[in-house]
């Protein structure tokens, strides 16, 4: 990471911040972020981004953010689905969005994107063209 | 020169995209009843979206950030959703009327019921936004919505006793037969016509999708101060026109037909094609602005990809939801909810979710973080902590004014 | 829960509100926007036709303005008739206005029809005749505002 | 772990006893490019998202920062060591 705030503050840099891919395209929101306590040192640290909306449901928590959850798993093919983790090891550098190392294929496509792109607008004409 | 050239059109392109379906009808209702008395509504509101879309297409250009990203980021997830609602349900509102006004231009070159209209402007919006480009759809709108010029021409052939109109813009209060509450009403529904929230979502996510650097502040700055306040001058006339024609003959205007008939008076049945042309391209363009608006709201809160510079099979979330959205509205036009009404319910609302996405912005703006030196300078932030108090002024009277007056009958 | 007791008072007193028996001021208020309904939708139809009998307007325009100024005063006239009268002195409102409401509508769909037919001859008769029904329903809302 | 499970929730000290609620996590970067934890901040208020005012890099408009700043009441930054971590994996 060569461009980076310090201190980071979790809550202002990272959570509800767009990720870019290192071509600037949308991969999705810091929804929430992994902390892992290290057992050889004892020390909390931060190791990865978590988004999709399953996670974001789980953060807003209650009535409201069971439902955003409910709805996300429902969208999703697999039972219990991972969350899209990328590991902090990707980000090139956290600005006003966080922008990954890596290009948006390398990353797994979100089940509610591929499934529309396959059921629903895939099947539309026209749908592998940008505008004319 | 190219880049004269450039600065031109997109300054023709906000003065024609200026005016939508909620300017049309606000500026004429109150033309005709209340004459140039609320004038100065329709000025503090077009200083208001200056002020705004100049902080939204700054922050676009420097952070790179559209502003329902910035919403979410700076509300936190749940404020935000609750404003997602909001703005989403607003904006769809907004978009149905749009259609609806789409459709009511055909009708009055038809005489054709708008309600078999509804579906195939419907059909016609969607095709364009799925296959023509962005710039195209802008430029292309936005020039044609130049016709309604013709009011400005329309209100000199009338010619009115000039002095009297002045005199009427300076009287801050209600005419006879008419009270404080209509007035009030009227004067929220003017000042959200002026500064609808759709403007500063597409504003700004266009200015992303256009990928505007620090280079481009000079005509994003020209747009917005030149282009608004020359289609402020064109609302200006709808309701000079108005107040001219009807007002004397004590007639309210609830049609678009009769929003079209002073240019008719006017200038015969040129005008008369030429102001439909211009009804029906600035609803239309309104309509697609809105259209992607309902989808950049969703997408840019959930951090999906969206937008038209790629395939549709790029961002098929975003698409899904501008179709909803075009299908939303059809449905509740075909309620045979009248579009003008509907038109006067979606100005209410905007008022109300209005500080909502302004306040963000307003914050954003002064970041450095985001914007490194090019924050908000001192009369930024003067005007922009004014307008703050106007629009949650305005906001919190939007909807007891409402019921109080019976949307204003 | 506040939410939810608020919701359902505020559901409770719009219901109660909406099924009070009118009063006598309600019902002269509805009257008078009925009137108001049938003096705009007279005035522009006395401007569209004017217009078109100068040959300023399409024919497509026309229908249209005419068609919705005729359900507007249509509309005017059915909800006061099924407005429910409270007292003696609203039914003496009543019986001024319908009269003049139904010579509005009336009036509006004789120019309408003319106009459609392209008699000219009769679109300035129709004209002349609702001239002074528009006047009677102007001074209507005038006393009564 | 996720930082929801921090954020938002009551502060606690390693006793357990409750003194106020974390606003923030802050984190400091390792030569070796990890990224620790050294802080959080607690506020007393129940607002959750601050609006950026704690940082220098903002400052104005001066009648919202001082809004802002006075919803949020003073802001304790507390070394991680001393925050009793939730039970959480």
């Amino acid at each position: 990471m060569t461009d980076q705030p310090d201190p980071l503050r979790i809550d202002f840099h990272l959570l509800d911040r767009q990720i870019v891919d290192a071509a600037g395209e949308p991969v999705g929101k810091v929804d929430d972020v992994e902390l892992t306590l290290n057992p050889a040192t004892g020390r909390l640290q931060v190791t990865a981004l978590l988004s999709g909306q399953q996670v974001l449901g789980e953060r807003i928590g209650g009535r409201l953010g069971g439902l955003l959850a409910g709805i996300a798993r429902r969208l999703h093919p697999v039972e219990h689905p991972p969350p899209l983790r990328i590991d902090l090891t990707h980000v090139a550098s956290i600005g006003s969005a966080v922008t990954l190392t890596v290009h948006r294929d390398a990353l797994p496509t979100p089940p509610l994107e591929r499934w529309l792109g396959d059921q629903f607008i895939g099947k539309i004409p026209g749908a592998g063209h940008a505008g004319q | 020169m190219k880049r004269v050239f450039a600065v031109t059109l997109g300054i023709l392109t906000a003065i024609g995209g200026f005016v939508d379906i909620g300017d049309l009808v606000a500026n004429s209702e109150t033309g005709a009843r209340f004459g140039m008395r609320l004038a100065v509504v329709v000025v503090i509101g077009v200083i208001g979206i200056c002020v705004y879309a100049e902080m939204c297409g700054r922050v676009a250009a420097i952070s790179g950030r559209p502003v329902f990203d910035l919403v979410r980021e700076r509300l936190g997830p749940k404020a935000a959703l609750a404003n997602l609602t909001g703005s989403y349900l607003v904006t769809l509102l907004t978009l149905a009327a749009e259609i609806g006004g789409v459709a009511l231009a055909i009708q009055l070159a038809s005489s054709v019921s708008y309600l078999l209209w509804v579906p195939v402007a419907a059909f016609a919006i969607w095709v364009a936004l799925w296959r023509v480009k962005f710039e195209t759809l802008e430029r292309v709108f936005g020039l044609v919505g130049l016709a309604l010029v013709v009011f400005v021409i329309a209100l000199i052939q009338l010619q009115p006793d000039w002095a009297a109109l002045a005199g009427d813009a300076t009287q801050l209060s209600p005419p006879d037969g008419e009270d404080w509450g209509t007035y009030g009403f009227y004067a929220v529904s003017l000042f959200a016509a002026a500064m609808t929230p759709y403007e500063v979502f597409f504003f700004s996510s266009g200015g992303v999708e256009e990928g505007w650097t620090a280079k481009d502040l000079l005509t994003s700055r020209m747009n917005v101060f030149v282009g608004f306040p020359l289609g402020g001058v064109l609302s200006l006339a709808i309701m000079g026109c108005a107040a001219v024609v009807y007002q004397p003959l004590g007639v309210q205007v609830d049609t678009l037909a009769q929003t079209a008939l002073p240019v008719g008076i006017a200038l015969g049945k040129i005008g008369l094609v030429v102001v439909i042309l211009g009804f029906f391209a600035a609803t239309f363009g309104a309509a697609l602005e809105t259209g992607l608006s309902s989808g950049y709201t969703v997408a840019q809160y959930f951090g999906w990809q969206w937008g038209k510079r790629v395939a549709p099979r790029q961002a098929t979330r975003f698409h899904t939801v501008v179709i909803i959205s075009v299908l939303l509205g059809v449905a509740l036009l075909l309620t045979t909810i009248d579009p003008i009404q509907l038109t006067e319910y979606s100005l209410v609302f905007s008022a109300v979710v209005l500080p909502l996405t302004y306040l963000p912005i307003l914050v954003v703006a002064n970041d450095r973080a985001y914007l490194d030196d090019k924050v908000n300078g001192p009369l930024a932030n003067t005007l922009g902590i004014i307008y703050l108090v106007i629009i949650v002024v305005v906001a919190v009277a939007a909807i007891p004014l409402m019921i109080l007056t019976g949307v204003g009958q | 829960m506040v939410t939810t007791v608020g919701v359902v008072v505020v559901w409770a007193a719009v219901v109660v509100w909406s099924v009070l028996p009118p009063t006598p001021e309600a019902y002269l208020a509805e009257a008078v926007s009925a009137a108001q309904d049938a003096v705009s939708a007279t005035g522009t139809v006395l401007l569209v036709g004017r217009a078109d009998l100068d040959d300023q307007l399409l024919p497509p325009y026309t229908d249209t303005a005419l068609e919705d100024a005729q359900q507007a005063a249509a509309t005017a006239a059915q909800d006061l008739l099924a407005a429910p009268v409270p007292d003696a002195d609203s039914l003496v409102v009543r019986l001024d206005l319908v009269p003049l409401l139904v010579a509005a509508s009336d009036g509006i769909t004789a120019v309408a029809t003319a106009s459609s037919e392209g008699d000219r001859d009769a679109v300035e008769a129709a004209l002349a005749a609702l001239v002074p029904v528009r006047g009677e329903l102007d001074q209507f809302v005038q006393d009564n505002q | 772990m996720r930082a929801s499970d921090l954020i938002g929730r009551p502060a606690r000290r390693p006793d357990g006893t409750v003194f106020g609620r974390i606003a923030d996590v802050l984190a400091d970067r390792e030569p070796d490019g990890t990224w620790t934890v050294y802080a959080v901040l607690v506020s007393n208020s129940q607002r959750l998202r601050l609006f950026g005012y704690e940082r220098p890099e903002i400052t104005g408009p001066w009648i919202i920062a001082r809004l802002a700043s006075a919803l949020q009441g003073p802001l304790d930054e507390i070394p991680i060591a001393d925050i009793g971590l939730p039970n959480v994996i």
